[in-house]
């Protein structure tokens, strides 16, 4: 178990402030928020790499902030994978087994498990520098889990990667977390992979931590705009506080299935815009209204629509888009389901 | 248009080792003075090199890693040898250490003499030689991603044996390209090495002596010698600074 | 660790630069043979600079762009003379244009003398100035990406238009600071050129000959003004080495 | 118009074998294909940058195949926007207007149009590297665009922009075609921008060309494997020729909605796969699968369903995945429109 308190770090030109966090042990906890915005830091600092000035930071009770990086027993692995260039591929996993009390023959166990798991057994005598980015991040990967570190740190695993390769590396990274049960914490900017990997996440900004949960109730229930926008909810709006279920939005009316007070922002996700030129959809807020743009997005299309004052963005599928003759300036209607809609 | 330059030092240095004929090249090395000019040549630059090596390796460490108010202004002493005519160097050498001067005394004392001796030229050789060992080292230092000795220390290598298996085996071949150039640029001063010690003789002394003193043929023979010496320094050091090759 | 390293550059320019009283530095630049050698190695030096210049820019240009046989070994000719123990350079140039060669009995009935002339000690100059022109300029060259080329030759720029309109302008801070490294390499020459030539005297000669005719202090004088030429060209050239600044 | 005949280029480790093209005039015409295929070597010889070994390039019937780079009258914007970085911003627009024969009024009357049109007025006396990417794409398309070139070729504009500033760029390059009727020929791997933006297009690969028409064309009926990979037909399969209008897809009867002879190949969008659980869809092809693996893109599902020996993949919405509690091991029923399926 990992436990951030109070941690800041001034660095120059941005600062971590007072950053609370826990990870729980077999979590896989994501560390989320768009670039610079500091959650790499924050990893760094927990690995030890990074002088801190203010803040614990406990690793199953123990305060570890003054310990060495080296005494901590965490693992990384970083963006660029940090191979060894002058080692081949099984120095580089066997690096640093004779730092830790590992019996040979244990070590050999976990060297001949990883090497089948992420099917490196074809590339140990070769170089880095002739590795793909899949197999660069396969070799770092077992590397750092060959010590079975307390905690696998992993800086923005994916974000290096082909889209085909991404999936792959999901796939493993689940699979590892499942069956070595070890806690890992993941550093992403990219909500969707959140979705697909971790348990519990934080969403960071500007190097505050803005909100931390389960990944559902991040993705469901966002606090602010900024995470609103973030975990997928691309329409924001302010909204007048009403009593009851209703609330109004820049002069709109707008039904809720729960009864909210003392919200003033409203949020919805493009997706859950129904399109609805019939009318027909029931249980939902019902709005006409002029579509202003259609972006292309290949299988989809982002579809931007005015109902009076206000501009909604809704994703529709091409075919709906094609069956409905939807262009830019068509009139149609749009159904808002009651619980698609969050306030906050 | 660019002709002109390459000729001007193709031709010089190739009549210089073509010349002289091969009996005179033979009995020069035979001559006693001469092999010991040589010999003492290439000691001092050797020794000069170990100095740089000692103290020029954190330095350079230091100035690859570490950011601190001043570097710009350490870079440019670093850098500035290269710059100041050789004589002066001699001179301002010897006003340091020279007999009349208090640290002259002061190792006067200890039993130790600058001028006219080996300690002197090696000491000469090691402020014209340790930039180019520095210089070269700095940037296999900075050549070293940071992160690779992260990662090491995070796989519980300490930060001695982080330097010892990462960031040297990767850095050894500009240390060993350092020493090469420092030795090579030591072993070919003369401007400042005359002023500190005439005797005794170190190679370029001895040939800019014996053309003085006998001629340009004669001084050709023993040039022969010292251009070869640095010109299988100078095969070294491009072999060395070759990009590291992708097994 | 470091710091002795340090202090053998600083120490040794420090107190040449204090030590000498300000009258004598005074009384010696009235001297006319002290106002001659420091004009005659600035002249000289510049001359070397500009012969550089013009036969260098274009090798430059070459060796940034194009990929050719030979084009390695070209390379190392071009870094040879930094190598070369500088009374070699002399020998070597005096035995390809001396009177007795070839080349030197051709030049001399055109009246042209190397030995003991300014031409002699300007060819020596540009032997060891100009590997610092035509590396610094080549980096500058391989710094402009062929694509501002490319795209200024498709908005109808032709290949001189070109180069005057985005190469040069992006280049001549590195043809600057070339120009600033030949000059004070040249200036500072002294092993060569006292074989090529030890009259007309140039001011590191000039210090050499003070040196062994009258001593430590008599010499410190003049070398304090060389320093001060060559400390000037070496603040100019930190100041071109700068990183471009963003606008 | 744009004539390339036979055009052959031998470079160290490529080749572009023997390509023919031809572009009309007011034409956005994509070439379109893979990293490392060889369209920027293609759009780099119709600029004049590349020695050619064979072949002619024509432009309005005139043969430009040893003209200077400088005087065939066209323009290239590239990929990284080659902004001459001594130059403010102003200068930049201007490098190329004294090497034409442009009075001085028109080009005034140009460079205001284009730094109105492209929003470049607050920035004319900065320097290259202080400007965002999509100003310095917007103001190497000035700078190209004021020289009035006959044809304009674009090097994969919009790879090095974010996805905001894709949308945004894609627009401006659809407006300014339809503004100034220029030809654009615009070099592309990624085939929803081209289907956005172009009328006709080729497809390249390994160096050939495969296949040139229409986008609709290109997009509807590709002729290889390799073209209905690249048009976003992941489905590709062989299947044996049978007669009339059905097919033998490796034991699964399946049938088309025309009668076809010769053909040996099936293609199929995943997008048109179509879930139906309760078998209810008519006019298509109906199975029963299982789900082998789902992938989350975000707003929809990679679907990978195994239908006796064949395995499709489909992309579903996150809304029906959830409606029909699809997980992998799931039985569930696909329908597959006659009109989607595609042969060749």
């Amino acid at each position: 178990m990992i436990e951030v308190n109070d941690l800041t770090i001034h660095l120059p030109g941005f600062s971590l402030k007072s950053a609370n966090l826990k990870v729980e042990d077999h979590d896989f906890f994501a560390l989320i928020g768009p670039t610079g915005s500091g959650k790499s830091l924050l990893l760094e600092a927990i690995m030890g790499l990074l002088p801190v000035d203010r803040g614990t930071i406990r690793l199953n009770g123990r305060d570890i902030t003054a310990t060495p990086p080296e005494e901590r027993g965490l693992g990384i692995v970083y963006q660029d994978y940090a191979l060894f260039p002058h080692l081949d591929v099984k120095a580089n996993i066997l690096f640093g087994v004779r730092y830790h009390a590992i019996p040979e023959k244990e070590s050999q166990e976990r060297f001949r498990f990883l090497v089948d798991t992420m099917n490196l057994g074809h590339l140990l005598t070769r170089h880095p520098v002739t590795l793909s980015g899949g197999e660069k991040q396969r070799v770092a990967l077992s590397r750092a889990l060959i010590l079975n570190p307390g905690v696998l740190l992993l800086d923005e695993p994916l974000s290096a990667l082909d889209p085909m390769l991404q999936d792959d590396l999901k796939n493993l990274l689940k699979s590892l977390h499942q069956e070595l049960g070890t806690t890992f914490v993941m550093v992403s900017h990219d909500f969707s992979d959140v979705l697909f990997l971790a348990n519990r996440g934080a969403i960071i900004h500007k190097g505050e931590i803005k909100q931390a949960g389960t990944i559902q109730e991040l993705f469901e229930q966002p606090g602010s705009p900024f995470a609103a926008q973030f975990v997928g909810m691309k329409n924001v709006f302010s909204i007048t506080p009403c009593n009851g279920s209703a609330v109004t939005l820049n002069g709109l009316d707008i039904q809720l299935d729960h009864p909210v007070t003392g919200h003033d922002h409203l949020a919805l996700r493009p997706e859950e815009i129904v399109c609805d030129p019939n009318g027909s959809a029931s249980g939902a807020n019902r709005f006409a209204g002029t579509i202003k743009k259609l972006v292309n997005r290949g299988f989809y299309y982002d579809v931007f629509i005015r109902v009076q004052e206000v501009e909604f963005m809704a994703q529709w599928t091409r075919r709906e888009i094609v069956k409905n003759r939807l262009e830019p300036g068509t009139e149609t209607r749009i159904a808002i389901p009651r619980n698609s809609l969050h306030t906050f | 248009m660019s002709l002109p330059l390459i000729f001007l030092i193709i031709f010089p240095l190739g009549k210089m080792l073509l010349m002289p004929e091969f009996s005179d090249l033979m009995s020069a090395l035979k001559e006693r003075v001469v092999l010991e000019a040589l010999g003492r040549s290439l000691f001092t630059a050797l020794a000069a090199t170990a100095v740089a090596m000692v103290f020029g390796t954190p330095l350079a460490y230091i100035m690859a890693r570490k950011n601190f108010f001043g570097k710009k202004v350490i870079e440019g002493l670093i850098d500035l040898p290269i710059m100041i005519p050789h004589p002066v160097i001699g001179i301002a050498i010897l006003s340091l250490f020279g007999r009349n001067s208090i640290l002259g005394r002061m190792l006067d004392r200890v039993g130790v003499e600058i001028m006219g001796s080996l300690t002197g030229i090696v000491i000469v050789l090691v402020f014209v030689g340790a930039p180019f060992y520095v210089n070269t080292v700095k940037a296999g230092f900075e050549s070293v991603p940071i992160r690779l000795e992260k990662a090491s220390r995070t796989l519980g290598a300490g930060m001695t044996s982080t330097f010892f298996r990462v960031t040297f085996p990767i850095v050894w071949r500009n240390i060993v390209l350092g020493a090469v150039m420092c030795t090579a640029r030591a072993i070919s001063e003369f401007g400042a090495v005359i002023i500190v010690a005439y005797h005794p003789m170190t190679a370029p002394v001895l040939i800019y002596e014996r053309f003085t003193a006998y001629g340009l043929k004669y001084s050709q023979c023993v040039a022969f010698w010292l251009i070869a010496i640095s010109l299988l320094l100078f095969v070294m050091m491009r072999l060395f600074s070759r990009p590291r090759r992708i097994q």
